[in-house]
């Protein structure tokens, strides 16, 4: 848009107009995690790789008013798509019916948008990471233990975050199954923060007097401070008590590499990026092919207004044994930094 | 020919709108007592806030030589260190901290640790307090003691300072006359020792008494000479201040008592701090239309706490009863009060009369505020005419309506709030101090402005502390002494031994 | 003009930031932008209104990002549970914004706490009542019609009337305030009514070039224009506002004078709550959903346009213009920094440097003056 | 005694919740938890030791918790840049929090802004500093000595000796501060005298318990102590705290009697940063690691304990020792909760209520004392 555009932008109608150019928006929810910096060099590397003009790229704080004003402005920027990871899945809809109405494709990713009609989900199936979170916990009880029996502390991030709730409810679920398994702590942690996780486990540990089995929580954040907490019982150990993180920070694969902490959830994070990325650009360029022509669905999840078709990326445990094969083949952390001499 | 210690020379300080000193020169001698006179806002504490570093150079024009030394004050601890120490006009002290940390305030001695010594801090304390002759606990609260001691105590803290020129700004307006005699013998010790005087008051008869030559200033201007004391009547220099002969102080009238309006029956009020103490203890009295009533006594005799209660302001801590022209009145904040048409003029005016960063408009219509506004909006222009009109009326002296009332002298600043009552068209107003720190013609307007009230029918009543006063202007007289009434007296039986009898204590029949 | 500047140093800062980000950033000064921009300032706007009063009165809220939440949750399970819009809506405003305000309010004033730490109690209790009422879980909005409220537009043709008569107003009320007594006489004051017009012309133009030019105005903006009309008029010529004024200016000289401090405070409470809930409806709409964490950190904002508008800490002087440059100031700062495509760590340094800045230029101005 | 429980409602307060909790749950009282839970507010009272001091001089510190997040993230940085532990440690005490204290008291100071704005906009920007550093990504601590720190323990034995030593000054300074000039004469007050005995004898006792009964005294608990020491003798003792009573008491007063207030206010907020970077980097040590999110929200509860200790907002009024008992009570509650499994959302209104019953205790009693 240049000098004479308001006066058009005055008179005339207020479609979008079409500039010529492929303008990508990616909007995250936040970059204070370790992992979203990955998504973003990636998806831009390949976004350009595959003809973008221009990568629009913002995050939100975590906060969804935020988000929504950040949004219209990519619509107003001339994005004509965008790529979303809701700050919150329940209140995101209408970012959806915004760009829409203005003729924007909407590429949901990471975690879904409720009730909306958002063109296609690309999610690395993050409600899984709860369920593997649980069965990474049964199968250490089972190897470990013998059998499925013991204290499970869960520690949630802030409360209220929807993400949060989708990874607790897996564990939640394991929990159900399994009559051995007794959840003994179930709380959440405002701002995701380390050191209230980290009075907490002290605090289950001192009220079970030690008799705590698995840890399970939200983010690696918070299962780092549980492995301080148990550090200072001498309880920090794989084999003694179980502690599951999720995101694959480096400082939780450092623990488990130190035979401290016992598994992390490995989001793959290039896979995912790139994958939105290719979508993106073949959207901008065909806005009117149906997506099942533009990608291959996995399946279709229903968000309360629409089956939203959905492609799923995968994501893995990590272990003591598969360090190399998974965060250092991908390139997520350096053998050297995680084997670091003391 | 005494040698000269100080000379100020073409001193300007200009505040925005108003230029508080214009060129003004100014010496003292060493061991002489000046008095430095003229009326509010002649610019008298503005001069010795330029002499003692609070106005820095260069927030003013001129130079200041300190034997014969040109020399700038970047703060008051510089002022201090070369020697000139001021007590200023308002109370500048801690309620929260002792009497010896006020004194000592950033000049506790220390030991080796950087601790403070604290024996040593309070025998110093006793050391200066006893100069004045004071016999208290240095490690007393200062928001304890009376407003009166904690004066004296302003005093020790500039006596600590070691001083050549010492400056007294209004320093007798919370003292007894004891206190008053007391001080007065330290200033002439020092001024014998050698150190400089400079002594303002608007007690004329204060001046008489201490000072050795008199300088007068006008609109920020001097008006004539340094002279001697001994070659000037008080009549000049009242001439001198405001420019006209003031020839009847009191310029008293004679009304005839009306009906009896304002009834207070065994009216008490507990000391906060100790529920078994009385600070007013069933005092109960009178007020007549067509009257000054006059309330005397030493200062924390609980004048001030008697109409406080009368005023609602103890709400439920207070006890008795009051009656309005034979209707019992149920007063629990002043709020009622003024309701029912009684108004009260506090003796602190800065603290409790006026919003000090706010126009003249609004501080003069605050309580009457219904009376110019509809529920939905005020009614600006109505306001502004009113307050205009009294503006005129009192003769408050100040470039507009829209000047902050901070940037008045303190005498426009008292009309201002006598004002603020005025407007409420009360049937009661009580007064109390209505002349504390107010100069001579402002005095004779505010006691005109008294009679003309008692004129219109309001019954008018009056606490102050000064005797002179009480007895020129009251029709009848309540004594009061720790909290009890101690005498009620009439016109003619109302001399100065009669009522300082009652007002020690003596507690004489009802 | 010297003294104008003077007087409007933040406004000035505005303007001068609003011309660097139209140079910076082509899309910044489309009328697109700026319609999107004035409806971002709206929710935290909303807020600062009631804010301004607090702090007129010496007074801080830190439970008004806590409300925001609370009402923007209970709003919309009132819907689910099968109240009708309107209904919600007033249960809302009252039960909760009124309730907390209060409740605010009334215990501050009436045993004298400070209303940092009752507001800061209120703020952490609100928060668990969100999370409790919802599990946790946000809650999808059910009504089509609330929806629009936040993201719905007055079409062209009304739009346009509506700012014909705020100028036909502005500029009667122009005429009328430039009128000044000088010694008993009516005079014009030339330069207040040039200025006057000046401005108040120019702001039409803007409201034309934004609103028209685009999709009309925007709801939540019409909502938010009548509550700050609301508001200045009530601060500067009501009976009400006086109060407020003169018990910010000394509590104790305003009671002694007969006015009633625990009603005026608990009142002003009251309002920034029910403001507060007003802008978590809003919110909720706007996302046509609420989750429990809403809000959080609204009250930085808030106090932010509030003290960036000029209005002093210690009470008593400040004025809802002022905050609503001041939240514009914030606004501006937000968006702009958006369309740079700025790193949203570096976004936060320049947001803090521009804050402290804003005030510091609104300070040292005052002090020339003074 | 009538007169310790008025003058001491908070201290109260604190034992009535000790015991409640020690009934609803059983490992409450025991020597390991109540280890864990002085050692839990440590990071909040280092802090809150600092805030004290400003809200004396009627200021306020939004920034301490983004400098807790700022300095734990440059001294694990600077640890893995290769710098010694001792060096990392000083370079982050000065170089962070030395520097955001000496900006936040100069600005505010010298320009007369209320710190609120200065101190909101440097949180904003510390903020937006530790995730540029870290690339919002945490850091983990590759030092084993440093780790140490935040969890180790004094041993057992000169732990006790601490405690003894401790017993015997404190006693000492029992019979010394009972001492009262009475009409010139030395008496000593009987009911100080016993009570004082009574305190510090029931402290070396509880920390005998405490910390000889589980393992010895933890190291961030005895560095807190000594600054807690240091902190009341400097406000009690020395000519500089005595001056913070004068400018908290009066500024303009404390100015006429020569003290230089832009000195003194810089110096306190200089000690906050300090203190504040010292907090942070004990966070770090006792997470092995650091996230350039540590630290949100820190400065409310230091507020909090500083408000329930008994400090007045209005300055000039206030202890240290009351507010270690404020960060206590945030402890107790934070940690009984904990342990009674109350779920989240309700521990964050009960949080809220107690906060407010703290202060309102704390208030009527002295009302009614007044
Ligand atoms: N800080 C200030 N800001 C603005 N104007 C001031 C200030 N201080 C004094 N003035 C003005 O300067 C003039 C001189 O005031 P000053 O206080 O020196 O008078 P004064 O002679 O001491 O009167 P009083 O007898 O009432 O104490 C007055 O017009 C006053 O309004
Ligand atoms: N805020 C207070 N705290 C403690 N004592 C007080 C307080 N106010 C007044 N008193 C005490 O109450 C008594 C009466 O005080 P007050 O000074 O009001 O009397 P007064 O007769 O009006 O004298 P003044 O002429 O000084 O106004 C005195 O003993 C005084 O010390
Ligand atoms: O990856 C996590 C994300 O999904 C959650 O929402 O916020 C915390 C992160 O650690
Ligand atoms: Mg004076
Ligand atoms: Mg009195």
């Amino acid at each position: 848009q240049d000098g004479g555009g308001w006066l058009d932008n005055l008179l005339g109608d207020n479609e979008k107009e079409d500039d010529g150019l492929i303008k990508v928006g990616f909007l995250l929810k936040t970059m204070q995690e370790e992992r979203y910096i990955k998504d973003r060099d990636a998806f831009i590397e390949k976004a350009e790789e595959l003809g973008a003009d221009e990568v629009i790229f913002d995050s939100a704080n975590n906060d969804e008013n935020l988000q929504l004003s950040k949004f219209e402005n990519m619509l107003t920027q001339g994005a004509d798509v965008i790529v979303l990871q809701p700050v919150n899945t329940g209140t995101s809809s209408n970012m959806v019916k915004m760009a829409h109405d203005s003729g924007v494709a909407v590429v949901n990713y990471d975690s879904l948008i409720m009730n909306s009609d958002v063109d296609v989900f690309l999610t690395q199936n993050s409600w899984a990471v709860g369920e593997l979170q649980g069965e990474a916990m049964v199968k250490w009880f089972k190897e470990n233990r013998g059998e499925v029996k013991g204290n499970v502390v869960l520690l949630r991030g802030q409360p209220g975050d929807s993400n949060a709730n989708a990874f607790s409810q897996g564990v939640l679920d394991t929990v159900e199954e399994y009559e051995g398994l007794n959840l003994v702590v179930d709380q959440s942690h405002e701002g995701w923060s380390p050191d209230l996780a980290m009075a907490t486990t002290e605090n289950a540990l001192t009220k079970y007097d030690n008799n705590i089995d698995a840890v399970v929580a939200n983010n690696s954040g918070l299962a780092s401070g549980a492995v301080r907490a148990l550090e200072a019982q001498n309880m920090a150990d794989s084999d003694q008590v179980f502690v599951a993180g999720s995101d694959a920070d480096l400082l939780n694969i450092r623990y488990i590499a130190q035979g401290k902490q016992t598994v992390e959830i490995f989001k793959k994070i290039k896979p995912l990026a790139y994958k939105a990325a290719e979508v993106a650009v073949t959207l901008a360029k065909n806005s009117d092919k149906p997506i099942e022509e533009i990608v291959n669905i996995d399946r279709y999840v229903d968000n309360g207004q629409i089956e939203v078709p959905t492609v799923i990326t995968e994501i893995v445990v990590v272990n003591q044994d598969n360090i190399m094969d998974t965060v250092v083949a991908d390139g997520y952390h350096e053998a050297t930094e995680i084997f670091e001499e003391e | 020919m005494a040698e000269e210690i100080l000379e100020m020379k073409n001193i300007i300080k200009d505040f925005p709108g108003v230029r508080a000193l214009d060129n003004v020169n100014f010496c003292l001698d060493k061991g002489e007592i000046l008095a430095l006179v003229g009326e509010n806002g002649a610019g008298k504490s503005t001069l010795m806030k330029v002499l003692s570093g609070v106005w820095p150079y260069p927030t003013y024009e001129g130079d200041i030589y300190l034997d014969d030394q040109l020399v700038r004050f970047d703060n008051t601890r510089e002022a201090e260190e070369a020697g000139i120490g001021i007590i200023h006009q308002e109370l500048n002290l801690l309620p929260d901290l002792s009497v010896a940390e006020n004194i000592f305030l950033d000049r506790h001695p220390l030991n080796k640790f950087g601790g403070i010594k604290w024996e040593e801090l309070y025998h110093n304390a006793e050391k200066v307090l006893a100069r004045l002759n004071m016999n208290i606990d240095p490690r007393t609260e200062l928001g304890d003691l009376t407003v009166g001691k904690q004066q004296m105590v302003e005093i020790a803290k500039a006596l600590s300072l070691d001083t050549r020129i010492l400056v007294f700004d209004e320093p007798t307006s919370a003292l007894t006359e004891s206190e008053i005699k007391e001080l007065f013998i330290v200033i002439n010790e020092l001024r014998d020792s050698g150190v400089s005087i400079i002594y303002i008051s608007h007690k004329m008869e204060e001046i008489e008494e201490i000072a050795d030559s008199v300088v007068v200033l006008r609109d920020g201007a001097t008006i004539g000479d340094k002279i001697n004391i001994n070659q000037v009547t008080l009549d000049e220099i009242i001439n001198r201040m405001v420019g006209r002969d003031i020839n009847d102080l009191f310029p008293r009238h004679e009304f005839k008592q009306g009906d009896k309006t304002l009834e207070v029956k065994n009216i008490s009020v507990p000391d906060p701090f100790n529920p078994k103490k009385m600070l007013v203890d069933d005092v109960s009295f009178s007020a007549y239309k067509g009257q000054i009533l006059g309330i005397s006594g030493l200062m924390g005799a609980g004048r001030t706490e008697l109409v406080n209660a009368i005023f609602g302001v103890y709400g439920k801590k207070s006890e008795g009863e009051i009656y309005l022209n034979g209707k019992k009145l149920n007063i629990n904040a002043p709020a009622d009060a003024i309701e029912n048409g009684i108004a009260l003029v506090t003796e602190d005016r800065k603290e409790l009369g006026l919003l000090l960063d706010k126009n003249l408009v609004m501080n003069m219509t605050l309580p009457s505020i219904k009376s110019f506004s509809s529920k939905l909006a005020m009614d600006n222009h109505a306001e502004r005419a009113v307050a205009e009109k009294y503006v005129d009326e009192l003769n408050i002296k100040t470039p507009s309506l829209d000047v902050f009332v901070e940037k008045l002298s303190g005498g426009n600043q008292q009309k201002v709030v006598i004002g603020k009552w005025l407007i409420t068209d009360s049937d009661v107003l009580i007064l109390d101090e209505p002349t504390r720190g107010i100069d001579v013609g402002a005095k004779t307007e505010v006691y005109r402005l008294m009679n003309q009230l008692v004129e219109q029918g309001v019954t008018v009543i009056m606490i102050s502390s000064e005797l002179p006063e009480i007895m020129g202007m009251s029709d009848r007289i309540v004594v009061m002494s720790e909290g009890k009434k101690t005498a009620e007296l009439e016109r003619a039986e109302a001399d100065q031994e009669t009522i300082m009898k009652y007002a020690t204590g003596n507690k004489g029949v009802e | 003009m010297k003294k104008f500047i003077k007087n409007n140093g933040t406004f000035i800062a505005l303007i001068v930031l609003v011309i660097i980000l139209s140079f910076l950033s082509p899309s910044f000064l489309s009328s697109r932008n700026l319609t999107n921009l004035v409806r971002q300032v709206t929710i935290n706007g909303i807020i600062a209104v009631g804010m301004t009063m607090v702090i007129l009165l010496a007074g801080i809220d830190l439970s008004v990002g806590s409300t925001v939440g609370l009402s923007a949750v209970t709003v919309t399970l009132l819907m689910q549970a099968g109240f009708g819009m309107w209904l919600a809506i007033l249960i809302t405003l009252i039960g909760i914004g009124g309730v907390i305000g209060f409740f605010n309010g009334f215990m501050s004033a009436k045993f004298d706490i400070h209303p940092f730490i009752i507001t800061l109690g209120v703020m952490t209790i609100a928060r668990g009542l969100s999370l409790v009422l919802t599990q946790g879980v946000s809650v999808p909005v059910t009504n089509m019609t609330f929806a629009s409220i936040g993201s719905g537009y007055i079409a062209k043709l009304p739009s346009l009337i509506i700012l014909v008569v705020a100028l036909v107003l502005g500029v009667m009320a122009v005429f009328k305030t430039s009128v000044e007594m000088k010694s008993g006489e009516k005079v014009r004051n030339k330069a207040k009514l040039t200025g006057g017009l000046i401005l108040t012309v120019a702001g039409f133009l803007a409201g034309f070039f934004i609103f028209i030019g685009y999709q009309g105005i925007p709801i939540p903006v019409a909502i938010f224009a009548v509550i700050v009309m609301i508001g200045i008029y009530t601060l500067s010529k009501t009976r009400f506002g006086r109060k407020l004024y003169a018990i910010g200016g000394n509590e104790k000289v305003a009671w002694l004078s007969g006015i009633n401090i625990l009603k005026s405070k608990t009142m002003v409470f009251v309002i920034t709550g029910v403001l507060s809930a007003a802008s978590g409806i809003l919110l909720a709409s706007r996302l046509n959903g609420a989750s429990p964490n809403l809000g959080t950190g609204f009250e930085l904002d808030a106090i932010a346009s509030v003290i960036i508008g000029g209005t002093s800490f210690m009470g008593g002087v400040g004025t809802i213009s002022g905050t609503v440059i001041g939240a514009i100031i914030i606004g501006v700062i937000n968006n702009g920094m958006s369309l740079l495509g700025i790193n949203t760590f570096y976004q936060m340094i320049v947001k803090g440097f521009i804050i402290i800045l804003a005030v510091m230029i609104d300070v040292l101005n005052r002090r020339e003056t003074a």
